[in-house]
């Protein structure tokens, strides 16, 4: 195996031992999704249409939410023992090392995240169609967020206050994602012909995919110097 | 046309004169503050330059 | 070529500079606000109301200008180290996030008359809202850097990931908005306004323009000043001058 | 690997990344990313049956009927080309006038009429003096041509 | 060869240090003495690379290290203040990823590393059970595992007990028979037999 792949198949076992060791780490984010969504019946009152008409504004801000109390855990920990300084001094390209760690992330965060979605859509009254639609745009949406917020990430490294800061960072930059993400769901329950909503959720994840990774690494660099 | 008129703005004087006075304020402040900044800066500095001189003699 | 990039030159030259930019700023402001408020006729739906864009569009327009010139800058910065591009970078958040908050205001004080509400979520307006949260970002990043060339690096950084996010969160906004708003639906057309409308606006874009450089160039005096502290010739100039 | 091949395989996984975005991008727009049709487009059959879409054009002068207690709504969209009879129950927006544009949310039925669930008016952004509107009145200016807010 | 002229380091806007050179040679050994805050550890940081100098040039092999990049990533191992040891995983995990983050591991000569450090005892615990001196220990195995040619020790000696520092001094000396490089910091005599130790004195 070239040493490329095999350095970045290392990282990725070890980001996922290191987050499993932690379990509470990973079942944060996703409880506290679960937690959100359901606490809107509860101030909106149960009406299955009313509940109906903002599940998918109210679930895709749940995981945009989830996955930034995650974003922690992305450097956090390598940056306090050290091992990121290692991971830089490391002779293969930061850009795909880091893009191997934001893969592990969002394995632990966005997948989950993916996967519980189905029960939640049940909660708030989704109409069966909707709920395969609600999975498939997590599914391409939660990808950006991870990537997004890796950048984010990078950039508070160290900061007082890093985790309110990077919420001021990334949010902002998670709108389109949750414009689309959410509007191919409405889109669904209204009839309406949703192909662009996923071609532009895939879009997003082509752009996310080819400039997050090196601005992460850049922002990486910075904030270890 | 005269003043009264003028200022009343066809019943959106309000709207209008807030505007042009919050842009006012807001091209007031961008030039003071960097300007205020300046005086404050200039004197911290001259006292650091000061110390500086005082604590190496000779130097610089 | 390096000369006039070294801050000593720099700070020289834009303290001859901003006297000149202040001054045309000022004779460019009178004549825009003498034509927007005096000569240009009242418009044929919106009435005198319609005179609050000449200050919303020119800010609105620098919000996004100042933005774009920020992030060159500190791409600049970044692929070449230049300092000054640095220091400019650094001085452009807090005139931008200013311009982008009277935009703001404005465009809602402008919304009460034409739409009977204060805030539509319209395209423009929403989009706007994204760029000044995008600022205060900025700006809170900024604020919690000490150390000044880590601050304007990682800075850099962020806005140029905003610039390539900005078409993209103005295209989703303004597809959403047409989804939802049903005040306003754009498509393909040009914009028709009269040329007697047209001046003054065109006059105020370019005194917001103007001014901006003036701001910015007395902001990067006191910054190179405070950056360059160590150095001998900034002795020299506190004491030249009092 | 050396220098020179990982930057040509960043470019190149740059420029993948780019095309596919861009492919993405225009697949969506061919694909129903249009805010709305044209009654002509409409006709034509451009629209996937069976879904909900949205129409727009002027309301053609006289053709607004109300029936019963003024909740039921006929109407004649048109892009000066085609039209197409619109039928809607609800409380139409304060912007509804003939000859002004709107967009409508809905279906088409089997016999070539489209029945609304919802009815938006466009608003005007055009600056002109007075005098200046009503020279332009009748012509271009009613073939309904969007302007945006310069 | 490792060349370094005229380098100037600021930390902040506080200079640090300027006009620092020296050349170091396979089989030699640099110790860098200074006072807290005398840019020590910014100086193995810009010697790594992860930190830039104002002026100045470093040369790795007569070629300048930000061209050689990766090359001379390939060639260095760095132990910094903090031991680069994830609490989580076991000392051999810790050890494993070390070792891939260049090339393919090798167990049997984790193992016999461990054994050598005296830490095969702890193979299976995690690494956050370990006192302080262990963490250094193991910090110290990742430099035998990776076999780099040059090695940029920060206090490599801190927190190490007699033995322990006695068994580093071995380790110095057979990297310095392997014609090895050592860039270190320490407040304590480095004790390598029979070896040209350079002093450089920061202030």
């Amino acid at each position: 195996m070239p040493p490329l792949l095999n350095a970045i198949g290392c990282i990725f076992r070890r980001d996922i031992t290191v987050a499993l060791r932690r379990s509470t780490d990973i079942l944060t984010p996703i409880i506290f999704f679960l937690i959100v969504v359901s606490l809107f019946p509860l101030g909106l009152g149960p009406e299955p249409a009313a509940l109906r008409s903002i599940a998918p504004g109210v679930i895709w801000v749940a995981a945009l939410l989830a996955t930034m109390l995650s974003l922690n855990r992305l450097f956090a920990n390598d940056h306090a023992d050290g091992t990121l300084e290692q991971l830089l001094l490391s002779p293969h390209p930061l850009t795909v090392l880091v893009l191997t760690k934001i893969a592990a992330h969002w394995a632990l965060t966005g997948l989950p995240l993916v996967l519980i979605s189905p029960l939640l859509a049940i909660q708030m009254h989704l109409p069966p169609q909707a709920i395969g639609t609600l999975v498939l745009s997590l599914l391409l949406g939660t990808p950006v967020l991870s990537l997004l917020g890796a950048v984010g990430a990078a950039l508070t490294l160290g900061l007082r206050g890093g985790g309110v800061l990077v919420s001021l960072l990334v949010l902002p930059l998670y709108t389109p994602v949750l414009i689309f993400g959410a509007g191919a769901v409405t889109g669904v329950i209204a009839d309406i012909d949703i192909e662009a909503q996923f071609s532009l959720l895939g879009a997003f994840l082509a752009l996310a995919l080819t400039f997050a990774p090196w601005a992460t690494a850049a922002a990486l660099r910075v904030s270890i110097e | 046309m005269n003043w009264t008129q003028f200022f009343a703005m066809g019943g959106y004087g309000f709207y209008v004169w807030s505007s042009y006075g919050l842009a006012a304020v807001i091209l007031i402040l961008n030039l003071y503050l960097p300007l205020h900044r300046r005086k404050t800066v200039r004197r911290l500095l001259r006292e650091f330059v000061r110390l500086k001189r005082s604590s190496q003699p000779g130097s610089e | 070529m390096h000369k006039y990039a070294s801050p000593k030159f720099f700070y020289a030259l834009a303290g001859q500079l901003t006297p000149w930019l202040g001054g045309l700023t000022a004779i460019l402001l009178i004549v825009g606000i003498y034509l927007g408020l005096f000569i240009a006729p009242a418009d044929y739906q919106q009435g005198e109301s319609y005179r609050i864009m000449f200050v919303h569009v020119p800010a609105a327009w620098m919000s996004m200008f100042i933005y774009m010139m920020m992030a060159g800058a500190g791409a600049i910065a970044l692929v070449w180290n230049i300092k000054l591009a640095e220091i400019f970078s650094s001085v452009c958040a807090p005139v931008g996030a200013s311009f982008t908050f009277l935009a703001l205001v404005t465009g809602s004080l402008w919304g009460k008359p034409m739409w009977g509400t204060w805030w539509a979520w319209d395209a423009r307006l929403t989009s706007e809202l994204i760029l000044f949260f995008l600022y205060i970002g900025y700006m809170a990043l900024q604020a919690s850097i000490d150390d000044p060339r880590r601050a304007a690096r990682a800075t850099a950084i962020l806005a140029l990931v905003g610039v390539v996010n900005i078409p993209v969160i103005h295209f989703s906004v303004e597809w959403w908005n047409t989804l939802h708003q049903p005040a306003s639906v754009s498509k393909i057309g040009t914009p028709s306004i009269h040329p007697s409308m047209l001046a003054p606006l065109l006059l105020m874009i370019f005194a917001f323009s103007v001014y901006f450089f003036t701001v910015a160039l007395i902001r990067m005096r006191n910054e190179i000043l405070e950056r360059e502290r160590h150095t001998s010739w900034v002795a020299q100039v506190l004491e030249s001058k009092t | 690997m050396k220098t020179r091949h990982k930057r040509l395989a960043i470019i190149i996984a740059g420029v993948a990344g780019l095309t596919i975005a861009g492919l993405l991008v225009l697949n969506a727009f061919r694909n129903n990313l249009v805010f709305f049709y044209s009654p002509t487009e409409v006709l034509a059959g451009k629209v996937a049956v069976n879904k909900t879409f949205r129409i727009g054009g002027m309301v053609e002068k006289g053709s607004v009927r109300r029936s019963g207690d003024g909740l039921k709504v006929d109407f004649v969209v048109t892009d000066l080309n085609k039209r197409m009879p619109i039928h809607y129950e609800g409380v139409l927006p304060d912007l509804f006038r003939e000859g002004q544009g709107i967009v409508a949310q809905g279906r088409l039925q089997a016999d070539n009429t489209f029945t609304a669930s919802e009815v938006l008016a466009k608003h005007d952004e055009k600056y002109m003096p007075p005098e200046a509107a009503q020279a332009l009145k009748g012509g271009a200016y009613a073939a309904g041509k969007e302007a945006k807010k310069p | 060869m490792l060349d370094v002229t005229n380098l100037e380091c600021v930390r902040g806007d506080r200079p640090l240090f300027s006009r620092l050179s020296f050349r170091l040679k396979p089989g030699e050994l640099l110790h860098i003495v200074g006072k807290n805050g005398s840019g020590k550890t910014t100086l193995l940081r810009t010697l790594c690379g992860l930190t830039h100098a104002v002026t100045g040039e470093i040369r790795w092999q007569g070629l300048a290290i930000h061209e050689l990049g990766d090359e001379y990533r390939r060639q260095l191992s760095y132990v910094g203040h903090s031991n680069g040891i994830q609490g989580e995983l076991t000392p051999e995990e810790n050890l494993r990823t070390a070792s891939c983050l260049s090339k393919k591991p090798n167990a049997s000569f984790i193992k016999d590393t461990l054994q050598r450090l005296g830490l095969a005892a702890y193979r299976s615990f995690p690494a956050k059970v370990l006192s302080q001196g262990q963490k250094r220990r193991l910090a110290l195995a990742r430099l035998v595992i990776q076999k780099k040619s040059l090695w940029i020790l920060d206090e490599p000696l801190s927190a190490l007990d007699v033995d322990s520092v006695d068994l580093m001094s071995e380790l110095l000396t057979d990297h310095l028979d392997q014609n090895g490089l050592i860039v270190l910091t320490s407040h304590q005599k480095v004790d390598v037999a029979k070896k040209k130790i350079n002093q450089l004195q920061l202030d």
